[in-house]
């Protein structure tokens, strides 16, 4: 199931609705992405207290649900949960959540693992940070996030 | 055939989305970007040939070489930082 | 931190708890393992209805002990969890917790997994399942949870 | 020295928990074994050579050759098998 909203979400509620009354799952495997308060080492030492993250409505949808498709064919899931938000968040806030729950613990790792790579590198979202003076800057994409794909395209899994 | 926009390619262009007639000879992504390079300044500065940009023809993510119609739904941005 | 108790959990409060407040938490990995209401394929038809966990209090603690301060070393984390309960279980409950938390996603996904592997192949717990019978079976070691393992002592992370 | 069983050695063996007294010769985990092996057809069946087995030390796995004193704590299980 893929949800792309605004408003947040409880991680914990999310996690407990998804395991209720099934007793086939095994394990379930979760990721939850935040805004992190960091400092620019880089350029400047001002910090992002919040970001707005833009998207592309129907796009988006679109690529979460073959993100999860695919996913569902690699591994053997009972369930797949993908919740992405979009819209302006604080330090702290969730952002974006996985939830992949399997008879066996490696499906629900490996899946878990997978779906945040693919995330990262393919579903249209672009984050615009806020720092504590107000000036927004787009974040430009990171070559890790790529190689971290990679990964996937190489493996025999 | 409607445009988008998305990120800092907005933001440069100063829209959000519009609405292009193709003439004849554009048949692919790569006629289309040119031809909204010829719509000015902005336009050439934010589809400049130093710049990484995708794009999306019908939501799905599209080669240069991709085929294009009338009808098709366009969006260009800047390479995705979601997550 | 570790716990070792008898009583059932709250994975989405425990999640939750964690993330409060630290904003330096850029992702969390969390994976729970529950009691599986599977058929033994291999023997017969019974059904696992519950099992009951026996563990030898001391080392137990100690070894989490030592495997969460091995994770902590290894990887940049902001707080680990592992929570592991004892005694009878039915089908369904949760019979363990791991949450890690870093600034940074790979961190998170690869310290969660190697808990979880560790845990397997050296907390001194033992599974005595019990099908629909009332029929009580140790549970064999698996070569697989070795294998697992051997995976982490091989990799230069 | 206290001597405790887990999981089917417990059962097996029908005790949880035994205080035993180690003659001068015994040093080495190794040498428990072969002690406790004197003790009866039940610590033969479950300490027997195909049985596979574990062996902590305060605490601590402990390979055949560890040394073992009047004071510890030894304690001898099957693979562990939880999570």
């Amino acid at each position: 199931m893929i949800r792309v909203q605004a408003e947040n979400f409880d991680v914990g509620a999310e996690i407990n609705a998804l395991s209720e009354g099934n007793t086939a799952i095994g394990g379930i495997c979760s990721f939850v992405g935040l805004v992190r308060d960091f400092q620019h080492t880089k350029d400047d030492d001002t910090r992002v207290s919040a970001m707005t993250l833009e998207h592309y409505p129907g796009m988006t949808e679109k690529k979460l649900a073959e993100i999860e498709e695919i996913a569902r064919q690699r591994w053997p899931l009972e369930d797949v949960l993908i919740i992405h938000r979009y819209g302006r968040m604080e330090a702290g806030e969730n952002i974006v959540l996985v939830v992949t729950a399997s008879a066996h613990r490696k499906a629900a790792f490996e899946s878990a693992e997978f779906l945040m790579d693919y995330l990262k590198t393919k579903a249209p979202f672009w984050k615009l940070e806020e720092d504590d003076q107000g000036q927004g800057k787009w974040v430009d994409a990171r070559d890790a996030d790529d190689h971290a794909l990679t990964k996937w395209e190489k493996s025999q899994l | 055939m409607k445009v988008l926009y998305f990120a800092w390619l907005r933001t440069k262009i100063g829209c959000a989305e519009e609405e292009i007639s193709l003439p004849e000879n554009v048949k692919t992504v790569a006629d289309v970007l040119d031809l909204l390079r010829t719509k000015g300044d902005a336009y050439v500065e934010a589809l400049g040939e130093d710049k990484v940009i995708r794009v999306a023809v019908n939501q799905d993510y599209a080669p240069l070489d991709h085929p294009v119609k009338q009808g098709d739904e366009f969006a260009i941005f800047p390479p995705v930082t979601g997550g």
